[in-house]
């Protein structure tokens, strides 16, 4: 044993008021919903979230206002909410910075950040406002100190090698702390993600800190045994902990699918702080993830279930 | 199949805009494809003129065959068949890397050189209204060969000047200065190509190969094209219409009901039976 | 059925006099020897070899005069012949042009290529004769015209974004053709490696013709029941043949070992042209790849057969 | 284990070096480990007083465990147990994010600043002889805390000045103008550590922690320190000499022949039943 193991309420304590986030999954995908909640109850303040997509983690986050800086490109809850309700009310009362860059830039920052190189050279979103020198939030707010936050948002040069066209420099994406959601994690930290992998393994290798979350913690051994199946190395996790159903409401390739009417819900009624206020008090205050899951009740998880052929669930109503 | 056309009655406007979608796409393309109504237009085009297309999900899904449509791109419903099942930075490296021909794209509001805000109504430092951000939008554009825009056609949304370009259109803005360009002279050897069509729920438009200008190619059935043209803000050239938008057909809307959607999550049945 | 299968014959004649290549695996692993061979015994010349690393495939194409330019890192054959002899020699008789870069140098310029970034900012190798700018052969030569060879070989440059020290920028490595041996491809293409993928997924996408000899050619639809377990995209291959012991003398994965004995042999023999030119008689020339395994014989092959729960040959003496 | 010394009639120089090296790992540490003789040091450090070492292969392998000595970082034994098997950019962006404790690398040359040649011997451009080339050595050596190298001791090895820097010692070239500078001031931000042994056929070295030059730290059995200078074509610092090198323990020497390579790979057996 690793002595990596800790509790959910354990994982949210090492996430510290104004720390920096980032999270496994993509949309409404594989996200880590249970640390999420526990961060809410804990009464998480000034995150600054870095997300090369957001969800409803995002939204859940932002709406308790756990949330300070948003860097990232995209939030919703795809066909279920078509977008981040939340954090365009807290846009607009000025309540959050909101960093905008595309999501290849948000991708190869994480990409960089994980190999170790401090930028990279891109060739995307060339003529459009989110390379407008004007939109630098983080820049106008005087936070660009060079550590966390690059000393630039965007560099624009030249390809001196092949003169490929302009090129724009994108900042690596430094993180305290990423926050993983995945199928299997062995008992040393070694991670076997099944279905598309998203950006989790650069995601883990950008951040300080890893803590993964998983359905299950198996064997060490059991994921060594077919070593090239595997998605985080060993050393790259800090902290595992078991958490069935972590994910939910959004879902996890060969477990359970998204589910489509909570986040329904949710959207419709989070409009508002007084609707969120009244929406995590019905689903998050008061709760642990026993009761959570009792609430939701088994007919509903049954029907979410993924069918172990097919890898997603054959129960669920997806359409009108 | 049988290329024999249904009648008004027999189809949705959804129905419509699936089919033309689906007819942008060209045999032994690689397409790149959003959430949503693109997703069925693209596995239309799979199971009808373009059997050979490669299919890319943004979330990492490469070369997929999905067996049923997937709720969004990176749904559990992708990796069942594709060649592989990644992540994103395989799928937006294979995009810079120059393979991909096609992206299909959605918009809030598009201008008259194709320049598509998904990011915020009003004042990017004031907005009226936050939506959902860039997504992977610009940078399909930017590295794709052609992008075909899907809109709902309201007025507002056909503006001379979007409240904030997401998504690079044919006349875009260089920096630090923020004057207007034309696109190949801003991306030099980092030219592709751009937006290639709009299709709106009134009509198909295309853009002029030299001046990237907007201009009406087809009117969608029961459309004129001055009336199209009192839906824009713009004042759009209805001089090189081609004709009226095709239908779809028997064949085509069987397997968007029965086969791709029949669970109707994006395109909903207008008539039982069809 | 795609159209892409070839013959072992037609894939080296895709390789043209004067083209720039590239090989899977490493070292003394998984290389596209039968190809190699063939090539040989086709008389390609001018070839420019841009490798992660190099091995025998390496030597014998440098021995038997088909390259010009070998732009890599390292080349020799592990335990079982400590350096390149073949290209030590013509380097010395100044018959082929040598570009040095590190391996990780390497490895990034094939990770930039296959990311469509012109190139890549690293940190490694700072203050070594690598970055001596006298040693520039390609510059030197004058044959760096921006299109295949970089206009530079290196740039110099600092952090902008987080004052991360200094940043040595290496251009993308771009190729005309990757050759690469595995153990499964598919017919549409989707290629499935087992065990170390190496530098293989870079070197596929950074070339723009990709050749994959497989040991066999499966089903497609086999390889997409499970398609999180490919390593290469249907679409990033357009050639593909089947070649059992494709890659013999060198070593694959779960299949056979290396014939270190081989290998051994072959280092012995090849340190002057004239002992190539003899182990090219008896090896390469006058044999197709069936009268070269018969040559070999079952007794030595067997011996090299991986056993199937360990992956690797029990059956071979390695040591003294 | 019993901490018991060998004689040495007991062991060969290969076993002497192998422990050496073993020592210079401490638990816990990620060792990024070279083909040969570094592999079984680290794997008997890893099965002695470092069970919780992480080792990585620059081939791809990574925390791996082989059950077998494997000849080579590409080899299929080195697979088994590991915690992953990837590829090259995997290992060396590890590398770069700063996770490498300790590298064990080789070298023909080395000289008083720990600058080390694997390239060639004579002037780069009219070379007596061309070596294999860099491989990963400068790069482990930029990305390390600490680099130790496992050296043949002849006099021609240990020289004022290199034919040519392949990994970065103490003082290093600046470019352009190649001037000499030490280590710290070159890589700035960038500086995690450099060079911290050198083990050779006759002693262990060690550098100065303010200048970065070379001294003898400890004379193997037999060797004496004047013996020892004399083996160097610089002027060797043998004013901080500790003693000399601790020979195996039997324990080590089991382990070595029975256990990690008893094929005799790398290490070839000195006495039989040992």
């Amino acid at each position: 044993m690793s002595g990596k193991r800790i509790t959910l309420q354990q994982a949210a304590e090492i996430i510290k008021d104004g720390a920096s986030l980032t999270f496994s999954g993509f949309t409404i995908w594989r996200r880590p919903m249970a640390i999420v909640f526990e961060l809410i109850r804990q009464g998480r303040k000034g995150l600054h979230l870095i997300e090369v997509n957001g969800g409803p983690q995002t939204e859940f986050l932002v709406g308790a206002g756990c949330v300070d800086i948003w860097e990232s490109c995209w939030v919703g809850h795809e066909l279920y909410g078509k977008y981040g309700a939340n954090l365009s009310r807290k846009v607009g009362a000025k309540e959050i910075l909101v960093e905008d860059y595309s999501h290849a830039e948000m991708m190869f920052r994480f990409a960089a950040a994980a190999s170790g190189a401090p930028y990279v050279a891109t060739q995307t979103s060339l003529g459009t406002d989110i390379h407008n020198p004007a939109y630098d939030t983080l820049g106008r707010a005087g936070l660009r100190d060079g550590k966390r936050i690059p000393k630039e948002k965007y560099v624009f040069t030249d390809d001196p090698f092949f003169g490929a066209g302009p090129q724009v420099l994108v900042p690596a994406a430094k993180v305290d702390i990423a926050v993983m959601c995945v199928q299997q994690v062995g008992e040393e930290g070694t991670v076997r993600v099944s279905g598309q992998y998203y950006s989790d393994p650069e995601a883990a290798r950008a951040a300080d800190i890893t803590i993964v979350m998983a359905e299950e913690i198996v064997p060490e051994e059991y994921l060594r045994r077919e070593s090239d199946r595997n998605t985080i190395t060993s050393f790259e996790v800090d902290y595992i902990l078991e958490c069935p159903y972590g994910a939910h409401p959004t879902g996890m390739f060969g477990r359970y699918d998204v589910d489509g009417a909570f986040l329904k819900d949710f959207y419709a009624r989070t409009r508002t702080q007084e609707g969120f206020d009244a929406f995590a008090r019905e689903w998050v205050f008061g709760h642990d993830q026993m009761s959570y899951l009792e609430k939701l009740g088994w007919p509903r998880m049954l029907s979410l279930k993924a069918n172990t052929a097919l890898n997603y669930s054959t129960g669920i109503k997806r359409g009108q | 199949m049988t290329w024999e056309y249904a009648t008004p009655e027999e189809y949705g406007l959804a129905d419509l805009l699936c089919c033309a979608a689906s007819r942008e796409v060209q045999d032994n393309e690689i397409v790149f494809a959003g959430t949503g109504l693109p997703m069925v237009a693209i596995m239309l085009a799979q199971k009808t003129h373009a059997p050979n297309l490669k299919l890319i999900f943004e979330a990492g899904t490469l070369d997929g065959r999905p067996p049923e449509i997937p709720t969004s791109v990176g749904d559990a419903r992708c990796e069942m068949g594709a060649s592989r099942a990644s992540g994103l930075h395989d799928a937006f490296s294979i995009a810079q890397r120059g393979y991909v021909d096609l992206g299909f794209l959605g918009g809030a509001e598009v201008d008259e050189y194709g320049n598509v805000n998904t990011t915020c109504i009003g004042d990017y430092l004031n907005p009226e209204l936050r939506l959902t951000g860039s997504g992977g939008n610009p940078d399909i554009n930017s590295f794709a060969k052609r992008t075909v825009f899907i809109m709902v056609h309201e007025k507002r949304r056909f503006t001379p000047s979007v409240s904030y370009i997401t998504s690079p259109g044919w006349r875009v803005k260089k920096w630090p200065g923020g004057e207007f360009v034309h696109r190949k002279e801003l991306y030099g050897a980092a030219y592709r190509g751009g937006p290639s069509a709009v299709i709106s729920t009134a009509g198909v438009f295309r853009f002029d190969g030299e001046s990237g200008k907007i201009y009406l190619d087809t009117c969608h059935p029961g459309k004129m094209p001055e009336e199209i043209r009192e839906l824009c803000h713009f004042d759009l050239d209805i001089s090189r219409v081609s004709g009226e938008t095709l239908p779809p057909t028997r064949e085509e809307l069987h397997l968007i009901h029965e086969v791709l959607d029949p669970e109707q999550i994006f395109i909903p049945k207008v008539k039982k039976g069809v």
